[in-house]
């Protein structure tokens, strides 16, 4: 059972590969995109995780007392703010693509051949 | 490639793949059991060294302050570059849409809609607020407070109230407030140099623990980023709003 | 690991899949604005709230927004795409 | 009163000194947010003078970096959290030679590009400038960080300003599907290395580079460890656009604006590289250095396919950017090869085939932006004859080709130079072979277009093919289509010069040589980032055999080649059963992003399981 974070993080990077590859609408690549990067934050989440430990918030537990690793979950923020940056980027592009070709299957789009 | 070609090629290579991840992540430590002793050192030390109660915070924002540098400027970058792959058109951005958002010619969201957003704004904005300012102490900080504060101008719109949006959040406003929570961040860092430490190390007296000026640039630098975050998605999200806006005028 | 850890990940697992094979994008803000929740639940049941607060802010909120709000340029752009026709 | 000024002067010099470490990074950031804060009330022409003087600042403050960082490399603690007792917990940068010289270049051919963009997009706002400037600043602060979380933070920030650069020309008509299919290849490719940083840190429990090789080399070399490498290196392998991951680069090379491009080609996909070699010396060496051997095959296999599949489709193209981009992609095959032998020489021949290959490869984009233009298509065979008033394009397609070639005094002669020697010493005499097909095949492509277009040559096409760019046209540039101003050829000629001349400079092959030696010294590293000891590599002392013969045979092929092809038929459509396999291979690039990122799984896994397989 422990290593079940790992497994589901995995699957989430084979399933966003497998929805990127089988797209036929650029909005729903870029959504499949963002459930690759998702993946990372199950991986990172996992190895910081420490069984029976609280928080990284010295409120209310006394400081010192060991508790879960602060530095991932900060790797992790870092991760999301990358994820919506680039998934906006994406979006506007795919929205710039519709307005020149208009459409947004991958399979219709054939400007680059050779 | 055909679909069914592309499709076969994926499975193929996806099987290859899996490979790598099952040899890979068998050989790692139980979750739950991995030994994160970079973790727990930053855990001994944010209390007594920066007087900081939520470690995530202090590595975000002091000991690992450089790569929330980074992250600041790939979402400056990023709404830059949204702004301008939206706005493509010649005319510059414009800022004044007040009068032709006042006589929209669609019918108005029902009061309760009104009544409800408006009264929310409030108590968005503050909570946002709330949260930009505690982040040294509690869960949250610049950025999550950001994006809540982000949110309170869409209420407006919701409320259908858009022109009062503008008046309330002038873009160019937004604009420049962005920028400016940008550039505070190395403000900050080189201030910190020029007093005569390294780039961004934390000179400012520390405060006492568990209040609210605790932690010494950290809650200056979390203020900037609130400032940016905020501009930055307000940004983002009126870029792909603005077409549809001028469609309801028709 | 608890059993209310092992839940949410299998759930996340599931959730994933499902925006994935998801292949309506409108629908697909939906089923992503849950994802995104989904996670935020992850985030908070393996004792990292700072985390889970960036997430429902970003993944429940302002991403299903900016999706609908693209999705929304995409439908008028199409109309127009049609009229010129 | 003097003495007054003196000690002013000391202090200034004394923070300048201070300050100059972080300057690379900071000073394009904080200038592209003065930009943006001010973006109403500069004029464009303001902008850009802001953002030149930024590029000029960078540039200076990155090679003074490089000399300082020759005698021994700048170890630069990010708010004050040094290393104790080899273990650290914040970011430092150790700049040394290499990376800050690739972004001192970096930010020379920003400079030559913004130069170049004065009369380009007066549609686009100073926006444009910020996201040029960011793209610098994430360049270099990609070359100089020791930080493995920090490098994906650069690269994410290199990368999203290269997104919206490249999908910016907007106004085109054309597609922009090739800076969709460049954004969500590298937006994968930055995930895989974020996975290997996660398996990294799991065993390591470090980001810093150093510090994970230390306790790398010291844990066992299983199977976690080869993922993770396997991971990493092939996230960084797509921004370098290497085989099986190269699809996007030509994608993404047509459809950007040409100062973009130059930036693109002529450092961008090298940075991708410097990171393989960065993370190979500094994290896996003290690890993996018993696979060696099988590494190097590896490398070499990948390095050898890339140089010859790319430099048949850059043979194949008929519009000149896409043409370029499949030359570039070529080079990089090249330039895999000389990484790949793991050697000092190789490392410092790569180094010196990137700089000349920069130059020249940027000379010739801006060339073809002259040619846009003026004539507003960069299709070869619509253009055919029709270049004979563009003389300063004509002159820098002309020296660019031999630079390709590889002809004596320029960076590429001297880097695959080294290259050779480096091979040939550890048994791998064929790699010559490599390098002439590639050069001449590479440098014939850009002899027949120039001859056809600036020359006439060739029989004029009735063509068959439909137009493919002529959405190309009319969009870059406003107006004054009739002349080539000074500011456009100005920055190409001083370009392709320095790329040609490059070899002539004293004393760069030996520095180049010891920067090498000192890259690879991945012991005397972490001791020197982690306990501050100075490096004490020992200087190899190769005298640098010259064989100019190699260029100048190369060349002569070259033309011949080309001539040949142009006086026997000229364009003609490819039909016999012997081109169908190079039919089948232009097929392949067929522009659909799911294709590639189908193709992007082939190569992680693949060369994955090759990783595992070596630990077996």
């Amino acid at each position: 059972m422990n290593f079940l974070p790992y497994l589901v993080s995995a699957w989430l990077f084979l399933i966003g590969l497998y929805g990127v590859v089988t797209s036929r609408n650029l909005v729903h690549l870029c959504i499949c995109v963002g459930v690759i990067q998702s993946s990372s934050y199950v991986l990172l989440l996992a190895i910081g995780y420490r069984i029976g430990c609280p928080a990284p918030i010295f409120i209310d537990i006394k400081p010192g007392t060991p508790a879960v690793d602060p530095v991932v979950q900060a790797l992790i923020l870092t991760d999301i703010v990358v994820e919506v940056t680039v998934m906006a980027l994406l979006l506007a592009l795919a929205v710039q693509i519709h307005k020149r070709n208009g459409t947004l299957d991958p399979n219709l789009l054939h400007a680059m051949k050779g | 490639m055909t679909r069914a070609a592309r499709k076969i090629l994926f499975l193929i290579s996806a099987l290859l793949l899996a490979c790598v991840f099952w040899l890979g992540y068998s050989q790692m430590q139980p979750a739950g059991f991995v030994s994160g002793e970079y973790g727990d050192r930053v855990n001994q030390l944010v209390v007594p060294q920066r007087h900081i109660t939520d470690a995530v915070t202090a590595v975000n924002f002091d000991i690992r302050g450089f790569d929330t540098l980074g992250e600041e400027f790939i979402l400056f970058t990023s709404v830059m570059g949204v702004v301008l792959l939206m706005r493509w058109r010649k005319e510059p951005l414009r800022g004044d849409h007040e009068d032709k958002a006042e006589d929209r010619r669609v019918p108005p969201p029902s009061d309760a809609v009104r009544v409800t957003s408006v009264l929310l704004v409030p108590a968005t904005v503050l909570f946002g607020v709330y949260m930009v300012t505690h982040g040294q102490l509690t869960p949250g900080g610049g950025f999550q407070g950001g994006v809540i504060l982000a949110t309170a101008p869409l209420l407006l719109y919701l409320a259908g109230t858009f022109g009062q949006f503008h008046q309330v959040a002038p873009l160019r406003m937004v604009a420049f407030a962005e920028a400016v929570g940008a550039a505070t961040y190395i403000f900050i860092g080189g201030a910190c140099l020029a007093l005569g430490g390294t780039f961004l190390q934390n000179l400012l007296p520390l405060g006492q623990v568990g209040s609210l000026t605790s932690g010494g640039i950290v809650p200056l630098i979390d203020l900037g980023v609130g400032l940016e975050v905020s501009g930055g998605i307000v940004l983002a999200l009126l870029a792909f709003l603005e077409e549809l806006v001028e469609e309801k005028e028709e | 690991m608890t059993p209310l850890q092992i839940f949410i990940l299998l759930f996340v697992a599931a959730g994933g899949t499902g925006v994935v094979l998801t292949r309506d994008p409108a629908s697909q803000a939906i089923v992503v604005s849950f994802y995104g929740f989904l996670l935020s639940i992850l985030f908070f049941v393996f004792q990292a709230p700072d985390v889970a607060l960036s997430q429902i802010v970003v993944g429940a909120v302002a991403l299903p927004l900016m999706i609908l709000l693209a999705l929304a340029r995409v439908k008028k752009q199409q109309r127009e795409h049609d009229k010129s026709r | 009163m003097q003495a007054n000024l003196f000690f002013g002067l000391t202090l200034v010099w004394a923070s300048a000194r201070s300050w100059l470490p972080v300057l690379p990074v900071i000073l394009p950031l904080f200038t592209a947010s003065l930009i943006a804060a001010f973006s109403r009330l500069l004029s464009q022409r303001a902008a850009l003078a802001l953002s030149l003087i930024a590029a000029f600042f960078t540039a200076s403050a990155n090679l003074s970096l490089a000399r300082i960082s020759l005698s021994n490399p700048i170890v630069y603690w990010f708010g004050g959290w040094s290393a104790h007792n080899g273990k650290t917990l914040g970011i430092s940068f150790a700049i040394d030679p290499v990376g800050a010289g690739l972004a001192a270049f970096a930010s020379i051919l920003t400079f030559a590009a913004l130069l170049f963009s004065v009369r380009y997009f007066d549609t686009a706002r100073n926006y444009f400038y910020g996201l040029v400037l960011s793209f610098l600043a994430g360049m270099c602060g990609f070359a100089l960080t020791a930080d493995m979380f920090n490098l994906f933070v650069f690269f994410e920030l290199m990368s999203a300003a290269a997104f919206a650069l490249c999908g910016q020309k907007t106004e085109d008509p054309g597609s922009l599907q090739g800076s969709l299919n460049f954004a969500v290849t590298n937006t994968i490719g930055a995930y895989s290395v974020l996975t290997g940083i996660g398996l990294l840190y799991a065993r390591t429990s470090a980001l810093n580079m150093a510090q994970m090789g230390e306790t790398l080399a010291h844990g066992p070399r299983d199977r976690l460890v080869m993922a993770a490498f396997a991971f990493i290196i092939c996230g960084y392998l797509i921004k370098a656009a290497v085989v099986p991951f190269h699809f996007w680069l030509a994608d993404a090379h047509a459809v950007a604006p040409t100062p973009i491009c130059v930036l693109f080609s002529g450092v961008m996909v090298e940075l991708g590289l410097y990171a393989v070699a960065r993370i190979y010396w500094a994290v896996f060496h003290p690890a993996l250095h018993p696979l060696l051997p099988q590494l190097r095959l590896l490398f070499l296999t990948i390095g050898v396919a890339t140089a010859i599949l790319a430099a048949i489709m850059c043979y194949l193209q008929r519009n000149l950017k896409r043409l370029l981009a499949f030359s570039t992609i070529s080079h990089m095959g090249l330039m895999t090869i000389g990484i790949g032998l793991f050697t000092a020489e190789g490392l410092a021949g790569t180094v010196l085939y990137a700089l000349g290959h920069g130059l020249i490869k940027a000379a010739l984009f801006l060339a073809a932006g002259i040619v846009l233009h003026r004539l507003q298509t960069v299709d070869e065979i619509e253009l055919h004859g029709r270049g004979r008033k563009t003389r300063w394009a004509a002159a820098i397609f002309l020296l660019g080709a031999a630079g390709l070639a590889g002809v004596p005094p320029s960076g590429l002669a001297l880097g695959s130079n080294l290259i050779h020697h480096s091979a040939r010493e550890i048994g791998f005499e064929w790699q010559k072979w490599v390098s002439f097909f590639t050069a001449a095949i590479t440098a014939a492509a850009v002899f027949r277009a120039s001859a056809r277009v600036f020359f006439g040559w060739g029989a004029r096409a009735g063509s068959p093919h439909k137009r493919t760019s002529k959405s190309e046209a009319k969009t870059e540039t406003e107006a004054g289509h009739h002349h080539t101003p000074v500011w456009m050829w100005a920055p190409a000629i001083v370009l392709v010069s320095g790329g040609l001349l490059l070899g002539t400079l004293p004393g760069l092959a030996q520095g180049a040589l010891t920067a090498a030696a000192r890259f690879e010294d991945s012991a005397g590293y972490a001791a020197h980032v982690l306990a501050g000891v100075p490096l004490q590599t020992p200087v190899p002392n190769t005298g640098i055999a010259g064989d100019a013969w190699f260029g100048i045979l190369v060349l002569l092929v070259a033309i011949a080649f080309s001539g040949l092809h142009l006086l026997s038929k000229g364009f003609q459509p490819p039909c016999k059963p012997a081109i169908r396999p190079l039919m089948l291979l232009q097929r392949l690039h067929s522009g659909h992003v799911g294709d590639y990122v189908a193709f992007l799984t082939l190569g992680i896994g693949a060369f994955g399981v090759a990783c595992i397989f070596l630990v077996r």
